[in-house]
């Protein structure tokens, strides 16, 4: 491909954020537009990236529409762009999602210059995070994603929304700031900010200038904090809770999976042996994150808050797969934080439009809303599905993959299977999950209708359009999800091959 | 290249596309045709049916009774995993084809005069082609996750049924209540799966037996698999100790419970085992736990189904009951053996929900307190349900007797404790269904309703139903059933028909169930002796059937909302908000000691405490303006400190340097 | 003697005569504010016309005209050029002594480019008691209670200060006999020390020299006089102060320590170890107590005590170096370059507001963001890059720094940093959140003068190039490290 | 003999001076003692063989500093008060004792290069080769002006009444 | 018993540190400044006496003392000019109540 298309679709929603910040708040149609037009072209162009990604497997490993140019010579900066099968899939995803929130945000009245502004230029910073293969870009487009939210939750959210948006912050740069002295570590072992470079040649075959083990965790403290894996969960809820719901949605969506991606593509990719080393603390941490997220969730009494905590949990299911460290674990958790993106998102969208038009988000006091509102029932519903891993949503065959990868690890502790012997403790967690999930339904959804929602109105076109194409999006997955792990393996083969196994 | 075998993937693809018809252009497009919906799944479940015949009748006449159908390739991870999408067509399919053909059809004709005029007729017929689809596909899979893709789906299919009149806050509790206890056993299904695989490298059924017979497969792999399994059937199949839902999922229209509750999904879980069986068959410890549960859940379920009051109740622990014979006749007799029962159990426990659904009709109530003296309204439905609960208590020549009665031959042979238990049960089971007409046809009526009898839309399906269960049970007469499925010999009619009295259980069983019959008959028809005499008599045990043993205040009173809700969850719940906040929120020593411990002794009410975080920065917060107080402003203080500063430097340096 | 090589330095006194000459006889007063800016320019243009070529020692070497010289002067020409700017609101409220005032800003520029190419002990203390009495003038211009109060303490305290550093240079001058920075390190390499008690005199030099600059850079536990000073003083004053002397302080700390103490390595060890932890502490204390503040001045005061403690972690990072790469001094340079145009845009910015607002306190700040859109972004984006957020410059000064000091083993001090960049976050946010979040207070635009505005927008600008495109300023810092001659 | 005795002396008034300055309330006779420091301070240079510096001691310190804190001292009319010790006295002491004895313990055990040679004799001619010849520090004694240039200034601006 | 250098240097000592207690207890900013000045004079002793034991033939220390007393006259200069000011507006001196400023 001869023209930047990385760069072009990693960019357009930035320059759609300078094009809006130059308009007036009065115009919120034209600014409405604006975005619209400045996500979906980059959709568009990812669609045509994703078809083209060449799938074959003798392309495993490479890196495809590579973009790079020298940036800061000095430090041997590059601005490196390029995408495999592992970040493919989350790019797409945050593009999709892009164009969706936008949607989403459509009903947004308040000051909406600044909203969409902050919004388009949230996607450009996850993009690039997905997309750059250079630890300072990586870096950079990590930390830029703060300010958007920081103001998105800070202004538009509800709740103790300064509170959410501080600790939201906090947590962050805390995790960054983690991040960057393992950065620096690795830099000044390597003498490269090249992750390709790095990967290639293998963190073993330099002198360290710290510990391994100390580089390993300091970058899966920043990676850990975004993902988030207990203890450093607490910030999600607040987020989520008090978040509007577009930017639950990019929250739950692809935020989360920043966190994710990075331990796949640093912690496991750069340092495999560290990572089979620790692999036990990491994989109950994961189990913990499964059960302990999904306990707390059922004690939830908001509907978003409760949404928020069952991504506590979800994201354990990622955890485990990845420290599993075998190859079809590792497509699973890729492939659960593609469905993961898809289906909280499509929650959390459903939520806010309940919460929109009922005014009301305590689950204790809502009930009935079956009756007066069924197509949001249905894609509520459908979504819920998505969350328990029901067979044929993608959240099945994710979650699946990731069991039967993890339950094919040999990651021992002296003679004990711990990755066995976890895995199967945090199937439990698809047990708690359809708890919580069909709980909620059953208290938001059904019982008596109440007279208090007479006259809720139901989904408008729009919400309708924007569900719809999450649903396709979760079936068409869940169906075939070959569409995914052809490409999400090509970027896997390599990293079992560095991990020996 | 075409494969004329391709065509069975239309079997349960045409009620998909009926699911897709009704729910996405239907019920947007035609809201005032409703009854177009119920045509549209009636013609599906019918094409369904031909094709399901004409598989019967390709598969006998294959030599091995197989078909061979190419697999899909789903996913395929180099090194990792390959998972192939594909169909199994044997003779257990295509048994289990036409018996889920066959009632869905009978059911959604059934259902049109059931459902009539309900707000959310559409609804119901898409669930219902959604769940024909499911079920078929469970029965067509070839391997364990496909099996389990559908096992899932038809769970789906089964709470959405169950919830159907979702307004209602049982309704909404029990189809929660199913889809979680069922997946308590999915998920022994989903981690024996994945441990078979982690061991064998495939889900396919085909070559899992192949393993097991060769012996590859062996020892605590095969057992701890066979029975992670069998939990999957536990749970599907309502046996101990999972069966509290399916008495709860009554809650649905009753049409589904005789389709879903009765004859298709709650039998998946004989129907699992029966697929999985070499497995159970080479680990000795797994077919004796299938045994023990299916033995002991019959005579379980039974005791329970004597002093119920609700129709349908009785009915359901008389399914959980009979799930527990199949059960039992798997472990002791083989697939045939277990699935024979499942064949027949299926046409006259269909039969016997359809008829309670047709005298609801009647009576708007389920309660048989208010029912009595239906025989002379409702002639039609009489006739039928008494041919449905005699073939049920076992009764020569029904197809009950024939079924039942391999199963008691096969556990005196292998299993002389469950034998003993399940002629009880026979006891049990003729006492309660007659109980139940007795109670519903005969004597006066006790309600308040207008009584007639249904229409010819819902009782023609009765007939057919009855029809078949009478003659369903003849199949095996000759052993044919059992030589279907590969084993036994074969009888002429005669021998089979009449032979069978040259033993002495049957004999003994006829006579267990006739008394069975009798005592109903003294008590509840004649009332020589008075039911509240014997209850009074044996309270005890009068109030341990009657409350189901307690064990659903156990599981939900106790360990649901005590030990985990209100117990660990809870604690995480605290220990989320307080500890892990409460420790970033404030340093340890204030935010955990003094406000939470000291917090908790004092007392839980007095939560003002936490209104005062503020983000990490209280620890941080709180040192700053300690800090800060350092600064008083004072030059000469800042000057002392410099001085401080040299003298610490100086010492440092010269004691260091 | 070469006079050209000292030609901005002329120029700059030459620009401040004329100042006050002027002042006499012009009415116009704002003319003097061009003709101080042309000073500095035409300085700037001298200073230019010396970068290339080698260094140059002049006046009996008591003066290097190297990179690492020209490149401070070229930082402090344009700060005083964004003083000045940002000076004219304020100054043009003064009935007296407008003349004055841009002088004794063009003689403290003046000194401070002395400063730096000075490479000799007397010339060296002479030149920052020029600054330093420019400066206690400054402070208390304003003469109300605060601001005298806020002299008197920076006099007294500098004057103790420059007394104990006076005392460290005698030391120094005593234990080797020479005052020239590159005798100095001569001398101790033929002494050939093997450390220990017989060079505890030349420790207590260096000890006490660390002291004197450690109370211009505002290095923990020097720095109390900061908050005070930083809130009393007039707030172009506080900037100049902030960005501009402690720039100095940390020229010059590179230049003495690096050019006459780095070797033997002992003694580098020595004194690596101490910027060390006094880094460590500093920007904790300093950020720490900065989250209770409520006057931006004096919260900016702090922040700047802890942006003090992350330079002195490059040089810690000089110090501790083993292999001699330069890598702390650049970085330490960069980062000032970062920090000067990051922490000028901000008090820029806190002029024009407080100018509307009439307070410094951080809550009369509420609404700012509705009020004047473009003033609030560019403070938010000056607290954003003093965070250390990407794509600014704070960000790629700390990014250079920390790993200068990771490559020295340093890692425990980064951590310690980074996680003080977090809670740094906290307060600098506080002050966005209050901006955009909280409803205005007052009515009506803050409105700003042209030469604020300017000054704001090359701030801003220069805040983006060097979290944008750092590579030519990274440059320039890494020739000015190498090229420090003596 | 004589220069151990002169330095004797010397220090003692020098130190009592200082110490006088110091503890005295009285601010007029700090000042006094002040300038009588200076003075003792003046006899060291001699006894160090700077003559021209004991020179420039006493004018310039005890002629315009010591006038100017006079001076100062009744400007700001705080005689009266005087000029107590505040709270701090008793940490200062402590900090001071422990830095002096520091100093003294780095004086002592430091190996001085000390120089057997005999000093100069007359310094005021060398002085001057030292400040304005070719090789001497004319640098510094140029920046010095501009210095007093910035004093001046800045008195002007803080003393003057803004009116 | 002979003079030498350390006796100058603890003589310098014992004046600078008298200098740095009087600036640090002292009330009056006025005397603060004159201890200042003290610790000048205790800096100078010591210039002087390295000049005539280190160097005897450079006189480096004699020049740098005669820096240091210029620059310490103007130092005095200014922060008497300061005080006066303060004294203006404050109607005091005293260090100890000059804390407007804090926290």
């Amino acid at each position: 491909m001869n023209f930047n298309i990385l760069s072009l679709i990693i960019f357009l929603p930035a320059l759609g954020a300078i094009l809006i910040a130059c308009t007036s708040n009065s115009r919120a149609k034209l600014i409405k537009y604006i975005a619209a037009i400045f996500t979906l072209i980059p959709l568009i162009l990812a669609i045509c990236v994703f078809f083209s990604f060449d799938r074959s497997p003798t392309m495993a490993g490479v890196i495809q529409f590579e973009e790079k140019a020298s940036w800061i010579p000095l430090i041997n900066a590059y601005y490196h762009v390029g995408l495999d099968g592992v970040s493919l899939p989350l790019f797409f995803l945050m593009t999709l999602l892009g164009f969706l929130v936008v949607l989403i945000s459509w009903k947004i009245d308040l000051r909406p210059r600044e909203y969409f502004a902050w919004l388009l230029l949230l996607e450009m910073s996850i993009l690039g995070v997905f997309a750059s293969l250079d630890f300072l870009l990586f870096f950079i487009m990590w930390e830029i994603e703060v300010i958007p939210m920081f103001f998105l939750i800070s202004i538009w959210g509800a709740g103790r929304k300064e509170y959410s948006a501080f600790k939201y912050v906090l947590y962050t740069l805390f995790g960054s700031a983690m991040m960057l002295a393992g950065i620096l570590s690795v830099y000044f072992t390597t003498h490269s900010l090249s992750m390709v470079d790095i990967t290639a040649r293998g963190i073993a075959s330099y002198i360290p200038v710290v510990p391994q083990a100390l580089m390993f965790f300091l970058l899966l403290g920043g990676f850990a904090v975004k993902l988030p894996v207990f203890p450093f969960h607490t910030w999600l809820p607040d987020a989520h809770t008090d978040a509007p719901t577009a930017v639950s949605v990019v929250l739950a969506g692809t935020l989360l999976k920043m966190g994710g991606y990075g331990m796949i593509r640093v912690c496991v990719s750069i340092f495999p042996d560290a990572a089979r080393q620790f692999a036990p603390i990491l994989i109950s941490l994961a189990m913990v994150n499964i059960i302990y997220g999904a306990a707390v969730t059922l004690k939830q009494t908001d509907i978003k808050r409760l949404i928020a905590y069952s991504s506590v949990s979800h994201m354990g299911f990622v955890l485990l797969g990845i420290f599993s460290l075998t190859t079809v674990s590792l497509t699973g958790a890729t492939l659960q934080m593609f469905s993961h993106g898809l289906i909280t998102g499509l929650l959390f969208a459903t939520a806010g439009i309940v919460m929109h038009n009922t005014h009301e988000r305590d689950i204790n006091k809502m009930g009935g809303l079956a009756r007066q509102i069924p197509i949001i029932t249905v894609i509520f519903t459908i979504a819920g599905l998505g969350a328990m891993g029901v067979p044929s949503t993608s959240g099945f065959i994710a979650e699946f993959m990731t069991f039967l990868g993890s339950f094919q690890s040999d990651i021992l502790v002296g003679a004990f299977p711990i990755a066995k012997v976890f895995t199967v403790i945090s199937i439990l967690g698809i047990l708690l999950g359809a708890g919580y999930i069909l709980w909620l339904l059953q208290r938001v959804f059904y019982n008596a209708p109440q007279d208090k929602f007479n006259g809720v109105h139901d989904a408008d076109k729009l919400e309708r359009v924007y569900s719809a194409i999450f649903i396709i999006m979760i079936f068409l997955v869940g169906v075939y999800p070959s569409i995914l792990t052809n490409v999400i393996k090509t970027g896997i083969t390599p990293i079992i091959n560095l991990l020996g196994g | 290249m075409f494969d004329q075998n391709q065509y069975i993937w239309l079997i349960f693809l045409i009620p998909l596309l009926s699911w897709a018809i009704i729910s996405l252009i239907l019920k947007p497009f035609f809201k005032d045709k409703p009854k177009i919906a119920g045509y549209v799944t009636i013609a599906a479940v019918a094409t369904s049916l031909l094709l399901s015949i004409w598989v019967l009748v390709t598969v006998l006449g294959e030599p091995h009774h197989e078909l061979e159908v190419p697999n899909i390739s789903w996913v395929i991870i180099e090194g990792g995993a390959t998972i192939n999408l594909g169909i199994i067509v044997d003779s257990l399919t295509a048994v289990m084809l036409i018996v889920v053909t066959v009632v869905s059809l009978m059911v959604q004709i059934y259902s049109q005069g059931y459902m009539h005029g309900d707000a959310g007729y559409h609804r119901y017929y898409a669930h219902m082609s959604l769940f024909t689809t499911a079920m078929l596909g469970l029965v067509l899979a070839n391997s364990l996750l496909l099996m389990f893709v559908f096992w899932e789906l038809v769970g789906l299919c089964s709470y959405l049924l169950i919830g159907f009149w979702f307004h209602r806050p049982s309704a909404a509790n029990a189809a929660k209540k199913a889809f979680i206890v069922t997946r308590i056993g999915d998920f022994g299904f989903l981690a024996g799966m994945i441990y078979l695989y982690a061991n064998t490298g495939t889900f396919d059924t085909a070559e899992l037996h192949q393993m097991a017979i060769s012996g590859v497969l062996a020892g605590n792999v095969l057992t701890w698999g066979a029975i992670g399994i069998f939990a999957g059937a536990v749970g599907k199949s309502a046996q101990f100790p999972l069966h509290v839902w399916l008495p709860d999922a009554m809650e649905g229209p009753t049409p589904v419970s005789a389709l879903i509750h009765a004859a298709t999904m709650a039998a998946a879980g004989v129907f699992l085992v029966a697929r999985t069986y070499p497995l159970f068959e080479h680990s000795a410890v797994a077919l004796q736990t299938v045994a023990t549960v299916g033995g002991f859940t019959a005579i379980f379920a039974a005791s329970i189904g004597l002093v119920q009051n609700d129709i349908k109740r009785v009915l359901a622990y008389s399914t959980i009951s009979q799930l527990g014979y199949m059960m039992l006749g798997l472990a002791t007799g083989g697939v045939a053996v277990g699935i024979f029962h499942l064949f027949n159990h299926a046409f006259f426990k269909a039969l016997l929900f359809l008829g309670a659904g047709s005298v609801n009709h009647a009576t708007k109530t389920f309660d048989m307190r208010e029912m009595g003296g239906l025989r002379k309204v409702m002639p039609r439905t009489y006739a039928t349900f008494v041919i449905g609960a005699l073939s049920l208590a076992g009764i020569w020549p029904l197809s009950g007797f024939w079924s039942k009665d391999e199963i008691l031959v096969k556990s005196l042979e292998n299993q002389p404790v469950l034998f003993a238990l399940a002629m009880i049960t026979v006891f049990m089971t003729a006492f309660y269904m007659f109980r139940v007409i007795f109670l519903t046809f005969g004597g006066e009526y006790r309600g308040k309703e207008h009584l007639h009898e249904s229409s010819s839309v819902m009782t023609i399906p009765l007939i057919i139903l009855a029809i078949l269960a009478c003659g369903s049970g003849l199949l095996n007469v000759t052993g044919g059933f059992s030589a279907f499925f590969g084993h036994g010999e074969t009888y002429s009619v005669v021998e089979g028909l009449f032979g069978i009295f040259a033993h002495p259980l049957p004999w003994l069983s006829l006579i267990l169930a006739g008394l069975g019959i009798f005592t109903a008959y003294a008590v509840y028809s004649k009332k020589w002796l008075s039911a509240e005499a014997i209850g009074k008599r044996f309270s005890a045990l009068y109030k341990l059937f009657y409350n189901k043993y307690w064990v659903d205040e156990l599981y939900e009173g106790i360990i649901v909302k005590k030990v985990l809700m209100g117990g660990i969850f809870r604690v995480f719940q605290l220990f989320d908000s307080k500890v892990i906040d409460g420790g970033i929120n404030t340093n340890f020593v204030q935010g955990f000691i003094v406000r939470n411990l000291f917090g908790w002794f004092k007392s839980f009410d007095q939560k003002g405490v936490d209104g005062a975080v503020n983000g990490v920065a209280d620890t941080t917060l709180i040192a700053g303006k300690t800090m800060r107080k350092v600064q008083t402003g004072q030059l000469q203080l800042y000057g002392l400190i410099i001085g401080l500063g040299i003298v610490a430097l100086i010492v440092c340096l010269f004691l260091f340097g | 003697m070469d006079l050209v090589l000292i030609t901005p330095e002329i120029v700059l006194l030459v620009s401040a005569i004329v100042v006050i000459l002027l002042d006499l006889f012009l009415q116009r007063k704002s003319l003097l504010a061009v003709i101080s800016l042309a000073g500095l320019a035409i300085s700037f243009g001298c200073a230019v016309g010396l970068w290339c070529g080698n260094p140059q020692t002049t006046f009996n070497d008591m003066l290097t005209v190297d990179k690492f010289a020209l490149f401070f002067k070229f930082l402090f020409l344009v700060i005083s050029a964004l003083v000045i700017l940002a000076s004219t609101d304020y100054v043009s409220k003064f009935t007296r002594f407008q003349g004055e005032y841009y002088a004794l800003v063009l003689l403290s520029t003046l000194g401070m480019t002395l400063l730096t190419a000075a490479t000799e002990l007397i010339t060296i203390f002479v030149a920052l008691e020029l600054i330093s009495i420019s400066l206690y003038a400054l402070v208390g211009f304003l003469k109300d209670s605060k601001s005298t109060e806020a002299s008197l303490k920076y006099m007294l305290l500098g004057a103790i200060a420059s007394a104990i550093l006076l005392y460290g240079m005698a030391f120094v001058f005593g234990f080797t006999g020479k005052t020239q920075l590159g005798d100095i390190a001569q001398a101790i390499g033929t002494l050939s020390l093997a450390g220990g008690s017989a060079s505890f005199g030349l420790l207590l030099g260096l000890i006490l020299l660390i002291v004197g600059f450690g109370f211009k850079i505002a290095a923990f536990p020097f720095q109390m006089w900061v908050p005070d000073v930083y809130e009393g003083a007039p707030t172009p004053i506080t900037a100049y102060l902030s960005v501009a002397s402690k720039a100095a302080g940390f020229a010059i700390i590179l230049r003495i320590f690096y050019t006459a103490f780095d070797l033997p390595t002992w003694l580098s060890q020595d004194w690596g170890i101490i910027f060390a932890v006094l880094a460590a502490i500093g920007m904790t204390v300093g950020n720490i107590v900065a989250i209770p503040q409520v006057n931006i001045k004096r919260m900016l005061g702090y922040s700047s005590i802890a942006q003090a403690g992350y330079l002195m972690l490059g040089i810690a990072t000089m110090g501790l170096s083993k292999s001699h790469d330069f890598l702390g001094q650049s970085s330490v340079i960069f980062f000032l370059a970062g920090y000067a145009v990051t922490n000028m845009g901000a008090f820029i910015a806190i002029i024009a507001i407080s100018n509307k607002v009439g307070s410094d306190l951080i809550e009369d700040y509420a609404g700012v963001g509705k009020r004047s859109p473009l003033l609030a972004l560019a403070l938010t984006l000056c607290l954003i890059s003093l965070t250390g957020i990407p794509l600014t410059a704070g960000f790629m000064g700390k990014f250079y720094i920390f790993s200068a000091a990771v490559q020295q083993n340093l890692l425990w001090l980064v951590i310690i940093a980074v996680l003080n960049s977090v809670i740094s976050a906290y307060y600098y946010l506080r002050v966005v959140k209050v901006m955009w979040l909280d409803e205005p207070k007052f009515e009506g635009s803050v409105s700003s003068s042209g030469a604020l505005r300017l000054a704001l927008f090359l701030a801003c600008f220069g805040v983006l190039l060097l979290g944008v495109i750092p590579n030519y300023v990274m440059k320039l810092a890494e020739w000015a490290a190498q090229m420090m001659g003596f | 003999m004589g220069q151990v005795i002169a330095f004797w002396i010397f220090a003692v008034i020098i130190v009592v001076a200082a110490l006088g300055v110091v503890l005295l309330r009285n601010v007029f006779r700090a000042a006094m003692l002040l300038i009588l420091s200076f003075i003792g301070i003046a006899g060291v240079y001699i006894l160090l063989n700077a003559d021209f510096l004991a020179a420039i001691q006493v004018l310039i310190y005890v002629g315009a500093i010591g006038i100017l804190i006079i001076l100062a001292i009744m400007l700001t009319r705080e005689v009266p008060l005087g000029s107590p010790s505040n709270k701090f006295r008793i940490p200062a002491l402590f900090v001071v004792a422990l830095f002096f004895g520091g100093v003294c313990y780095a004086i002592l055990s430091t190996q001085w290069q000390v120089s057997n040679v005999l000093p100069e004799a007359n310094t005021t001619s060398k002085l001057a080769v030292k400040l304005f010849g070719e090789d001497g520090f004319v640098l510094p004694l140029q920046i010095i002006p501009i210095l007093l240039l910035a004093t001046v200034l800045s008195a002007i601006v803080l003393v003057k009444d803004k009116k | 018993m002979s003079i030498g250098l350390e006796h100058y240097l603890i003589l310098s000592a014992i004046l600078f540190s008298i200098g740095l207690y009087g600036a640090l207890s002292k009330h009056n900013a006025i005397v603060i400044l004159m201890c200042i000045e003290i610790m000048l004079s205790a800096v100078n002793i010591a210039l002087v006496a390295f000049s005539r034991y280190i160097v005897p033939l450079q006189l480096t220390g004699q020049v740098f003392a005669i820096f240091t007393i210029a620059v310490a006259a103007a130092e005095t200069a200014v922060g008497l000019a300061i005080i006066i000011a303060i004294y203006r507006s404050r109607e005091t001196i005293d260090a100890g109540k000059i804390d407007l400023m804090k926290w």
